[in-house]
């Protein structure tokens, strides 16, 4: 690769809410570094760029594109093509884009529903309950929106994915390492990982970087952090506390159970794990203190939504994808 | 030690060359599925998976069968065998074994059950030959992700442990001993003997219970090779294989058996009587120091520490003040003891059916019904009344005695099994009445089951005697008189399926043959030996026919009536063959362990602990120091709890990874949306 | 509280009045709230059953029908007839064990726009509420004027431990529950062997004299083991020995006088209700020695009952079978 | 729904017990629907919550657990750690609005093939009752936004 001519890096956001650019920010003075040694030819949130632009690079233009986002509407999936095809190494960015996160859990309902909740009812002043129409003739001329998507898609499941990067937001510092890991590749100093790994993030899971103090689990009731006082050194799940954790990637040295509150699991699954939940429900409902049916059933109920406990950010990544209603969309 | 993964069989390289043999057993299988069809279209369709040849052939498990893998392995190079035919767990064996003949692991060969689970269960063709495709589809994707397994070979200790001591368990400890090895014998009574020391005669023979019996507790008691370890129990069972650790609780004799010399006079001393519920059957009493029976193995006495006055008042002191070697201990406390053993024999016998809950046979509320234990008692010489046969007043002797047959036994409401030593203890106990009272005699039976050597004959002989026998089975036994020739009798109410009519049949006694039942801590003890029981409680064999001694569990044989009701001959029998298995065991010196079990990969495993708890075989430990698990293969029993709880899927399973099931359960389901196979 | 629904069948209101003045007396302070199913029908205790079982189970499973339609919530539907707790038991088991059947039972339920989910709801008889559901601490707080001295012969009869489709029972030949419950009361229990012995049933109606038997050995026995007072579950049983008795004693020529009271009866009088509430003085064979032998004012005698009218015969003759000219007859018309 | 649906199930047996249930079911020849697809695990203990779900998305329309009976299980108590995993497992799917009818944890023992069978027979019909669920089959791509949007109670259970 030739250091003349500064590589092309750019940065797309789907369905996402922002925070991964803010994470890239955070990284400081990392940022000039990634000017120094890139062109950033594309960027929306950071400077002015058209999608035609971009359809005018030639393919495999860009060395590295950031893709942050799950794909909800025709646009985002229009755009993951497009970045797919202009782009050398394509890196799904962030949770949304490696696997769904918040967004994701709109694929419990029907997408028709989701539009409803979102435009009437107490989320939205719309009183004549007016919804937005995909196209709409103007003055001007005949304009489009994107339209919504049955269900939300991970990256991945749309285009061929290079690296992911988990995380909501990835942390700053990881940032920070990948950019300089590229700029090594691109120095010709450095390997890149194999395709299709996870970068930015340990292979272990979050226990491993959690100093509270462990032993051998049971689980004789579950509480909610704001339940009880949890005992300030002892590992949160043996108080109760359904904290992800053990089954969630290392990487962001255990920020949450540090501060008091469980892991929430937004790094995702840890290496060869098929589905994030299962991983936590076998292993939760394993050291459950109970033998009886019923006894299991009351420990149970005090485990509220459990599958926004096991699926916050992995539902769309998961297995099933989605709840009934949005498979069963087409059934009728 | 542990099963070996050789990564580079990774199915993604596709190098798979898969040989799928589909078996007709004979039309057991091709009388439902189309096997031809199954074969052509295996190598048709599933080419793109990795088969490359497919065949069917009228028995696969025959040597030509055989034959054919073997040869397809070196010809064609196939380094993955699937066998549709019948259940692996007849035939795994003999297919991994032709392939290892022919130089391929063993373990790179699935057997997928067309039989038990298709042709024989199906009856629509169509159906069944696309459920064999599917099953021959999920096994392909399975074999595809089977990695080369080495079995890891464990030594056997030739020390064994024998758990009671009733004539199963001494027969077994005997055999063992008498060829050369140590056996620790561990009973819970104060004395061997069992059951078998409590009964008067044996049939059919008809000669004495204790006269064949105590030479052989002797023998024990004398044998230099047998610890025997009365009034102890098993408590912890640790290790597996040829490497068990057995914790044993000594209860305090409150003797010392070292000066005690068996004079029994501390019994004959002790004041206090008490009511003797386990050798004499409630019939009779003891002292409250005691040996249950005169020739009791070993001759030395317990401290009764619940009826003791010294316990109580703490006074008395008769025995101590009266032991001639001052071997009275009375604040002797329980010893433990952890022995290392290599196998384990479990002869822990039966109880019986308790008649109580039968009401309508009046049993605890009649004084005059018996049951056959109390009946062994009274027609026992050695007996509370010396082989009086009398009613519970202790003088009257019964002019009309009913024995009724299958008391708990053979009935939906109790345990639906026979007892097997019902009938012929009957007809004993008939025999033996008749020939001490004159008394009649009604047998009240479902059946007669005399079937075994001279069994029938002594039935015949019975007959001949002048016994009654009513074919039907006991609605009550009442006291309830409806004429004055009833007045004062115990009624036996039966329809008499023979004559096909109710009768009411007046008697002065009544004996209750109850049936044997699992001991009620059965299912405790197999928790403690890691074994399992019948839905009727009794110990499960590892074949009900092949295999009836030795269990799921390796090292362990189960021998008696543990396993299941049988008389002495077949208790014996059994506990020789126990012995057998045991001592082939011995001389192999050491033996391979099925390769399927758990191992953690370090690096992943992030310490939380979540498996810790989960293996009952302790298999898994915690290292604080580098804050991993670590499990231990050759305690892995490979059930594979920990690789499925495992919450950062850092534990691996061979044999049944998830990488294999996963794929097993993609191969299953390809043929469900369309009869077409996708591409893998 | 506890709810449960009531199915009080044919013999409440009639023979067994006792049984259901009683019944309502004791419920109350037991805490046992019974809604009675509203539109109920016979229970079937019918010869029915030999002659066509789809109908004869359709009966009895538009009551379970109702009472499923009308539970709002309550599982528990209780009989204080031994026969209506049998038959519905009867109907909802094989409706379980056999869906086929329950299916074209419901089919039948159907052209009533009612239906019944077989198992959804738990038969108990009245004893068995008391004893496992209400339980005998309840009944004891109760108990203001223990039964001192009282000697009672526990008599069940045979539809209440028997076949016992549910496993509700401690034995089948010998149920201990209404000892223990007369215990509770603090009576005497008279050990009584025959307390699942037939009562006669409706020998009564097809040979007297079996019947007469049946019920001479049950009194018998009562009398022999010297018991005050017979109690019982069932109103058939309490109907022969008591209305029987009198005959019984004419025709084997004996003189017993062995009085039949409902075990609620007993109850009530335990717990210091008015004999009057609990329906005394209905039984034919007085039980004023009861009353007397608890030191309770006993109400005033009821007037013997007017002597029964003779049978009218009544309905169509029997219609006779087709002979053989008939059926030939037929045979042609059938052929034209 | 239509007779014609013909459901597959995914069934889960332990080497020990239902495996061999199913053994014996065969040996006895007792007959049951030829829907349901056996994959053999070690112990009931091993069944991963994954392996359901994978069942699910790849198409099975309903899964079947089976294992000793509690107290029976070959290796102690791990059957239990099975019924714990169920337990939460259909309490998760609920949130997924799949019925919990749609997995079903059975009790047999290596003695009771007649017993396997008949609940093989029962699942399966109970999940033609219930009808397909086809998951991962009506994946494409609609307009949310052309179509009338619907309020929660009416979104088809």
């Amino acid at each position: 690769m030739t250091t003349t001519a500064k590589p092309k890096f750019a940065m797309y956001w789907a369905a996402s809410c922002g925070g991964c650019e803010i994470a890239v920010l955070n990284t400081n003075e990392k940022i000039l570094d990634v000017d120094a040694n890139f062109d950033v030819v594309f960027w929306p949130v950071a400077m002015d760029a058209k999608y035609k632009d971009v359809e005018a690079m030639e393919d495999g233009s860009i060395l590295l594109t950031l893709f942050n986002g799950g794909i909800r509407n025709d646009e985002n999936e229009h755009m993951a093509k497009l970045m797919r095809r202009k782009s050398k190494i394509l890196v799904a960015f962030g949770s949304c884009a490696t696997e769904g996160c918040i967004p994701g859990l709109a694929n419990l309902s029907d997408s028709r529903e989701m539009v409803h909740t979102a435009f009437t009812t107490i989320t939205t002043d719309n009183p004549h309950e007016i919804y937005p129409m995909t196209s709409y003739d103007v003055p001007e001329g005949e304009i489009h929106i994107p339209n919504i998507l049955p269900m939300l898609k991970t990256l991945a499941q749309v285009v061929d994915v290079d690296y992911y990067m988990p995380g909501c937001p990835p942390e700053s510092a990881q940032i920070a390492a990948v950019i300089d890991l590229v700029i090594q590749v691109v120095q010709g100093k450095a390997e890149l990982p194999p395709k299709g790994s996870v970068i930015g993030a340990g292979n272990s899971t979050v226990c491993d970087e959690c100093k509270r103090t462990r032993n051998v689990k049971t689980i004789k009731a579950f509480n909610r952090i704001w339940g009880i006082a949890p005992e300030p050194s002892l590992c949160l799940l043996e108080q109760g506390i359904p904290c992800n954790g053990p089954a969630t990637r290392s990487g962001c040295k255990a920020r949450c159970p540090k501060a008091g509150a469980q892991c929430i699991g937004c790094y995702g699954p840890a290496d060869g794990v098929e589905d994030y939940g299962a991983r936590l429900i076998s292993a939760f409902a394993s050291v459950l203190d109970a033998k009886e049916p019923e006894e299991i059933d009351r420990i149970l109920d005090g485990l509220v939504d459990p599958t926004g406990q096991f699926y916050r950010f992995n539902l769309a990544g998961s297995l099933l994808k989605a709840a009934v209603p949005a498979w069963k969309k087409e059934k009728a | 030690m542990t099963a070996n993964l050789i990564e580079n069989t990774s199915p993604a390289d596709g190098r798979e060359r898969i040989g799928v043999y589909v078996c007709h057993c004979g039309t057991n299988i091709a009388g439902v599925v189309d096997v031809v069809q199954v074969a052509d279209w295996a190598a048709k369709q599933l080419k793109h998976r990795g088969v490359v040849i497919a065949r069917e052939y009228k028995f696969m498990c025959s040597s030509l069968g055989q034959e054919l893998i073997e040869k397809d392995i070196k010809e064609l190079g196939l380094n993955r065998v699937i066998v549709a035919a019948c259940s692996p767990h007849l035939h795994e064996k003999t297919f991994r074994t032709a392939c290892a003949n022919a130089g391929l692991n063993p373990f790179l060969c699935e057997m997928v059950s067309i039989r038990e689970q298709v042709s024989w269960v199906h009856t629509d063709k169509a159906a069944a030959t696309a459920k064999a495709k599917a099953m021959i589809s999920g096994g392909v994707e399975r074999v595809r992700h089977q990695v080369p397994l080495e079995p890891m070979t464990v030594p056997i200790d030739p020390t064994t442990l024998v758990v009671g001591g009733g004539i199963a368990g001494i027969q077994s400890a005997l055999e063992i001993a008498d060829a050369g090895f140590h056996v620790y014998l561990v009973e819970r009574e104060p004395s061997i003997g069992g059951h078998m020391a409590q009964f008067d005669k044996t049939f059919p023979t008809l000669d004495c219970s204790a006269c064949i019996l105590t030479p052989k507790m002797f023998s024990v008691g004398s044998h230099p090779n047998i610890t025997l370890l009365t009034w102890s129990e098993v408590e912890k069972v640790e290790g597996y294989v040829g490497n068990f650790t057995v914790t044993i609780r000594k209860k305090a004799r409150k003797i010392d058996e070292e000066l005690c010399t068996g004079c029994g006079i501390c019994q004959e001393k002790c004041p206090k009587k008490v009511i003797d519920n386990v050798y004499e059957a409630g019939l009779g009493y003891r002292k409250a120091v005691y040996t249950p029976f005169p020739q009791a193995i070993p001759n030395r006495p317990v401290v009764d520490v619940d009826n003791c006055t010294y316990y109580e008042k703490g006074t008395c002191k008769a025995c101590e003040i009266f032991c001639p070697t001052k071997a009275i201990v009375f604040d002797q406390q329980d010893k433990i003891l952890n022995v290392k053993v290599g196998n384990i024999i479990l002869a822990t016998g039966y109880e019986l059916f308790d008649a109580r809950r039968m009401p309508n046979y009046g049993y605890g509320r009649l004084p005059n019904v018996f049951t056959s234990l109390e009946i062994e008692r009274l027609t026992n010489a050695a007996g509370p009344t010396n082989g009086n046969i009398v009613l519970r007043d202790g003088k009257t002797t019964p002019k009309a005695v009913g024995i009724i047959h299958c008391v708990g036994s053979r009935d939906k409401n109790f345990n639906n099994y026979c007892s097997v030593i019902c009938c012929m203890q009957s007809l004993k106990f008939a025999h033996i009445i008749h020939e001490r009272t004159g008394a009649t005699i009604y047998n009240f039976y479902i059946d007669i089951r005399a079937a075994f050597k001279d069994y029938d004959e002594f039935y015949q002989r019975v007959l001949e005697e002048g016994t009654l026998f009513v074919r039907g089975k006991v609605a009550e036994v009442s006291d309830v008189p409806r004429t004055e020739s009833e007045k004062g009798k115990l009624i036996i109410q039966v329809e008499d399926t023979l004559v096909g009519k109710q009768r009411r049949i007046p008697v002065d006694m009544v004996v209750l043959s109850a049936g044997l039942e699992p001991r009620k801590d059965t299912r405790e003890v197999a928790k403690t030996f890691g074994i399992s029981c019948s839905v009727n409680g009794w110990f499960i064999e590892k074949h009900p026919k092949l295999d009836p001694i030795a269990t799921m569990t390796e090292g362990i044989f189960i021998a008696g009536c543990a396993q299941g009701p049988k008389d002495i001959p077949a208790s014996v029998a059994q506990g020789a063959a126990a012995a057998a298995r045991v001592l082939s065991r011995i001389e192999q010196k050491q033996m391979a362990l099925e390769p399927v079990r758990a191992s953690v990969i370090e690096e992943k495993c992030s310490g939380c602990r979540i498996c810790n708890g989960l293996c009952p075989f302790n298999a898994i430990t915690f290292h604080e120091d580098r804050m991993v698990t670590e499990i231990n293969p050759a305690l892995c029993q490979g059930c594979g709890t920990c690789v499925a709880a495992c919450p950062a899927g850092a534990i691996t399973g061979t044999g049944f990874s998830n990488d294999q099931i996963m794929a097993q359960i993609e191969g299953l389901l390809m043929l469900n949306v369309d009869q077409e196979p996708v591409a893998a | 509280m506890s709810d449960y629904i009531l199915y009080p069948g044919c013999s409440m209101e009639t023979g067994a009045r006792a049984y259901y003045d009683s019944l309502k007396a004791i419920s109350k302070p037991i805490g046992l709230n019974l809604k009675e199913i509203d539109d109920w029908n016979c229970c079937g205790a019918t010869e029915y059953f030999g002659i066509s079982k789809t109908p004869a189970y359709a009966l009895i499973a538009r009551n379970l029908a109702l009472a499923s339609e009308q539970s709002n919530g309550t599982r528990s539907v209780v009989a204080p007839c031994s026969a209506c707790y049998l038959n519905l038991a009867k109907a909802d088991y094989y409706m379980r064990e056999q869906p086929k059947f329950g299916r074209s039972i419901n089919e039948a339920l159907a052209a009533g726009k009612l239906s019944y989910t077989p198992g959804s709801l738990e038969i108990h008889h009245l004893l068995d509420v008391i004893i496992y559901d209400i339980g005998l601490d309840v009944v004891e707080k109760n108990v203001v004027r223990p039964l001192k001295g009282l000697r009672v012969v526990p008599y069940l009869g045979c539809m209440v431990p028997r076949p016992d489709y549910d496993h509700r029972w401690s034995d089948h030949e010998f149920p201990v529950e209404l000892d223990m419950l007369l215990k509770t009361l603090g009576a005497e229990v008279v050990d009584y062997p025959l307390k699942t012995e037939c009562c006669g049933g409706h020998m009564t109606q097809i040979s007297p004299p079996t019947a007469f038997e049946m019920i001479r050995r049950l009194i018998a026995l009562a009398d022999e083991r010297e018991a005050d007072v017979m109690t019982t579950v069932c109103p058939m049983c309490q109907l022969n020995i008591d209305g029987y008795q009198g005959e019984m004693n004419h025709f084997f020529g004996t003189n017993y006088h062995m009085p039949i009271l409902f075990f609620t009866q007993l109850m009530g009088l335990a717990f210091g209700i008015e004999p009057k509430e609990l329906g005394f003085g209905l039984e034919l064979v007085s039980a004023r020695n009861v009353l007397d032998a608890i030191g309770v004012q006993a109400p005033p005698e009821t007037p013997p009952a007017p002597p029964k009218r003779p049978r009218k015969q009544e309905g169509l003759p029997m219609p006779s079978p087709l002979i053989k000219p008939q059926v030939e007859a037929l045979k042609k018309v059938v052929t034209k | 729904m239509t007779n014609s649906f013909e459901p597959t199930i995914i069934g889960f047996t332990c080497n020990w017990c239902s495996y061999r249930a199913a053994d014996l079911a065969g040996t006895a020849r007792i007959k049951y629907p030829p829907n349901v697809r056996l994959i053999r695990l070690m112990c009931s203990g091993r069944l991963d919550p994954t392996f359901v779900f994978k069942a699910l998305a790849n198409g099975a329309d309903g899964v079947m657990i089976t294992g000793c009976h509690p107290g029976e299980c070959h290796y102690i108590e791990q059957n239990y750690k099975a019924l714990r995993r169920f337990q939460l497992m259909r309490r998760t799917l609920q949130g997924f609005g799949i019925e919990p009818a749609r997995i079903r944890l059975v009790w047999a023992s290596a003695a009771e093939g007649a017993r396997f069978a008949s609940e093989v027979s029962s699942f399966i019909e109970e999940v033609r009752a219930l009808g397909p669920l086809h998951w991962g089959k009506n994946d494409n791509v609609s307009s949310a936004l052309t179509e009338a949007p619907i309020k929660k109670e009416e979104v088809p259970a």
